[in-house]
């Protein structure tokens, strides 16, 4: 069967790292919309530092490595976004715990764990207006594509349609999580930034694998 | 945008040293988790923290000494500290009475704080922490599918009166209780004339006419309840206080404190002008004001606008609020 | 013109109505002359008495109260108050000791201050007045051809040394060497990145293109040394500080008190910034600093800009700096 | 010999009032150039509320109307303008004590108090670009008038235009009193505001005498 290594997990997070430092300014004009304006430079503070440190970084396996990934994106991304993406990091990293290779299956519920951490952490659902409208697509996704015995290519492919489509959706949305919900009606019409940049990550992502 | 500053990256690290070294009998500041303390902790009352973006000066850290906060965690301008900073502010700050975090009800915030104070629980020398999310600003509805009103202006009061709890030597759940009474009775709204400018940013978060306000505007030029033409400071007054008045109940004859709160670059002259003119009405209303700050305590950088704070107040409110403080910002 | 006020007349009145509201305890304003003065006044202390044009709050009836002002008269914005204002000031605080006028260096108020203390000593029943004119900004030069250098922000030194040494119990005649000790020892010197707004005219004084600065501008809007482009807080400090410290002799080892102060619309974040700029210059030349005061003090209505005072200390300035202050704007 | 009454002094006063109140704007506009552009409201303050008290003032003598006008401009004026107009009031009111009348000499002689009660209280002297530079030529060409026995129509037209002559020179000087000598050099080629008014005024006086 088909599996990811430590090494296929580290080039997928190099890339995401990379999608977010060049894209800091759109993704903050995408949180200028209805939000502050600073998911961009927030998410990509965090990853540049992951990108410096990235020599010293854990990588004795799957969990190792991602825990060592929270634990700076949890320090160093500002606003919301760290414990965010940060929980997402450390709950990933503890369904991974002494894990070296993962399925397809086994990545679809490590993608669990993350929508799980971030569910604990903020409290959304889908539908709130939040990345987990991206996010619990992608995962849905990525379950469909163990049943159907995809192959890992096929299935980021997929878990990214899934994203856009489901950031896409964010626009019809009033937000009831984050700053955008202090607008209220006023956020109908623009998409939610944390949506739209997982939409953007994951394309990238699943073209480079 | 004209600042007075070098580069923007660098504005928060300066700024806390500027601070540091002008009040460096009462003052540290720590430059890795960007925590401002008092540089003598007492660690036989309860510890109480709070924070947040930076671009509120003087809060918090104008706000941090006797008969006030311990700390206050300082993240980049308008984005809440992170996790690990507020758990080492914990800290830095730990007492044998435990730790009060004073959260504004952002969701940053909250996700921030309230992770901290679970990694700070969840330590071999767990440290007893509790939680409080101040949520004054009426301009936002209140409702169960929502994150809630913002906290604004009024987490000073809280700062003010839970630290005098604290400092009396009250117990954690009793200074809690003290904050949540102040968070109850707390209500302010504010206005802009004009937007404020983030530093990083260099240009203005949105955009008014000449003759329009935005009636509601958030801490951080968020938008409020609505946008429309320019008021009077009587019509203003009026207005805000409506607002504020028909969302908690107080009846003639209430004792109330009173925040006029400038957003940064609102002149003074004009913050007594308000001021006066909310006097005025809450005299006619027939409601006692017991004491009035005047003055920038929660500003939105270089936002011209004001907001009112109404604090409505008992016995015990009073003389936690009378007692005495020695902060950079507030003294009494 | 943005500003939170009702008619532009009214303004001066409702702010000082506004302020004695705020602080009914130790302030009373008198409507007719606009004096605002101690509610409780010390008939056996040295009387002190300041004030001038409006527009500068918290100076100068924010700095009424116990160790500072015994009243404070208030002329229209930007415009000496009158000698009857003055002359009713003098009358309303006479104490045993007679009284000293703290006046800033123009040419109006130096009149109407002069006269007024004529009036009051040609009474029947003289008052012992005397008088001290302060001329801190190094932006103008003094000469004997010209009225001489403008009072700005040191002004405030003046106002708590003096303040401290009458609440002591000197007499007048000491009282009014002590200041004229802080007079001689103190300097300041501002910019502008933009002009204020008169209230009453409703257009700035003047305008400043975006990269430009106005460098040694005055507290009123008066144009400075040179119109220029705009530096860093880095910069701002540096040239600042050349200029003052050239104009009084420093020697290394010398101990100061610094007052980084704002015009009115820069929000404390700046201050701060620059603050730390002019700590760093001033360790580099080895002037030690005693004390730092930053935030608003001596504004400029809503000016965009700050100054940097220096005040060179010895013991007695000392002591009488640390003395308890206890007004509106300055507690110690 | 010609002389003037109380009532022609409290005419002249009116007359004096009203081209103050008329030019509030255009006196500001006049001290914008290098003062702080609010003479004209200081002026007028004082003279509107001298307007409103009119009626009760003590008209007995040149002297005790003179001094009652004085105490209403030292009051109300604001600025340098209270105590340079009002001690200008006050020092020709101590001249006129007691009279009801004044011949051309005696009105040159209380114009020279005028004059010296403005340089007692504010120690300007010719030439430092201040309504004295109008008040002064005024004063001489006024004694020049009494000498030659001129009448009172040709002496105050004389002497305003001796006024407007000064003023206009202003425009060469430095200014070395008031506002406007912090702006120094930079005050050259802008007349001095008190000295245009004062021509202005005394010209409007001798039209309407
Ligand atoms: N409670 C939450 N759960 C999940 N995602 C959230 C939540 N709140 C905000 N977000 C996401 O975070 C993004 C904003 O991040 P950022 O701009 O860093 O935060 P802040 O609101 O503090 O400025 C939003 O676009 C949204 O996708
Ligand atoms: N020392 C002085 N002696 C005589 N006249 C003066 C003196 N200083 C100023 N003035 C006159 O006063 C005018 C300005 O008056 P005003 O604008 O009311 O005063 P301020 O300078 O306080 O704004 C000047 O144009 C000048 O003619
Ligand atoms: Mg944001
Ligand atoms: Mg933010
Ligand atoms: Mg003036
Ligand atoms: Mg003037």
């Amino acid at each position: 069967m088909e599996t990811m290594q430590t090494s296929d997990i580290m080039r997928i997070v190099a890339v995401m790292g990379d999608v977010i430092i060049e894209n800091e300014i759109p993704f903050c004009e995408l949180d200028s919309a209805a939000g502050d304006g600073d998911f961009g430079m927030s998410v990509a503070k965090g990853f540049r530092v992951l990108k410096a440190e990235w020599n010293d970084l854990d990588t004795s396996n799957i969990g190792k490595f991602l825990r060592s990934c929270g634990m700076i994106i949890t320090e160093h991304c500002g606003g919301a976004s760290g414990p965010i993406w940060g929980s997402a990091f450390m709950s990933a990293a503890k369904y991974a715990a002494g894990k070296t290779e993962l399925t397809v299956q086994e990545f679809a519920e490590l993608m669990q764990s993350a929508v799980d951490g971030i569910q604990r952490r903020g409290g959304a659902k889908l539908g709130d207006k939040t990345l987990l409208d991206a996010l619990i697509p992608t995962t849905e996704s990525l379950k469909q594509s163990a049943v159907a015995d995809s192959s890992f290519k096929k299935a980021l492919k997929n878990g990214a349609l899934a994203a856009v489509e489901g950031a896409e959706k964010t626009k019809g949305y009033v937000a009831s999580k984050g700053r955008a919900s202090y607008v209220g009606d006023r956020s109908i019409s623009f998409p939610d930034a944390g949506a739209m940049a997982l939409g953007i990550i994951f394309t990238e992502i699943a073209e480079k694998f | 945008m004209k600042k007075i500053m070098n580069k923007a990256e660098d504005l928060v690290i300066e700024m806390c040293e500027g601070m540091e070294k002008a009040y460096p009998q009462s003052l540290v500041f720590n430059h890795k988790y960007k925590i401002m303390r008092r540089k003598n902790l007492n660690k036989d009352k309860v510890s109480l923290i709070s924070g947040g973006g930076s671009g509120h000066e003087p809060s918090h850290a104008g706000f941090v000494g006797t008969g006030m906060l311990d700390a206050a965690v300082c993240g980049d301008v308008f984005a809440s500290p992170s996790t690990i900073q507020v758990y080492n502010a914990i800290h830095e700050t730990r007492s044998s009475m435990g730790t009060l975090l004073i959260v504004k009800n952002y969701s940053g915030d909250c996700m921030n704080f309230d992770a901290a104070a679970e990694m700070a629980e969840d330590d071999d020398d767990a440290i007893q922490v509790e939680r409080v999310y101040v949520n004054d600003d009426v301009a936002v509805k209140d409702s169960l599918y929502t994150v809630g009103r913002r906290g604004v202006a009024g987490t000073v009061f809280v700062h003010k009166i839970a630290g005098a709890a604290a400092e009396k030597g009250l117990d954690l759940l009793k200074v809690k209780a003290v904050a949540e009474k102040v968070i109850a009775n707390v209500r302010s709204m504010g206005f802009a004339l004009t937007s404020c400018t983030v530093p990083a940013k260099g240009t203005p978060t949105f955009t008014l006419a000449e003759n329009e306000m935005e009636f509601g505007v958030g801490i951080h030029g968020e938008p409020g309840v609505v946008r429309e033409e320019i008021a009077d400071a009587d019509q203003l007054a009026a207005k805000l206080l409506e607002r504020i008045l028909g969302d908690i109940p107080f009846a003639a004859g209430d004792e109330v404190a009173v925040m006029v709160n400038g957003f940064g670059a609102s002149p003074l002259q004009e913050l007594f002008v308000l001021s006066n003119s909310a006097a005025k009405i809450l005299a006619e209303k027939d409601i006692a004001v017991y004491r009035t700050f005047v003055g920038n305590y929660m500003t939105a950088i270089d936002m011209v606008g004001a907001s009112i704070t109404l604090l409505k107040l008992d016995d015990e409110l009073k003389s936690f609020l009378d007692a005495p403080a020695n902060t950079a910002a507030l003294n009494a």
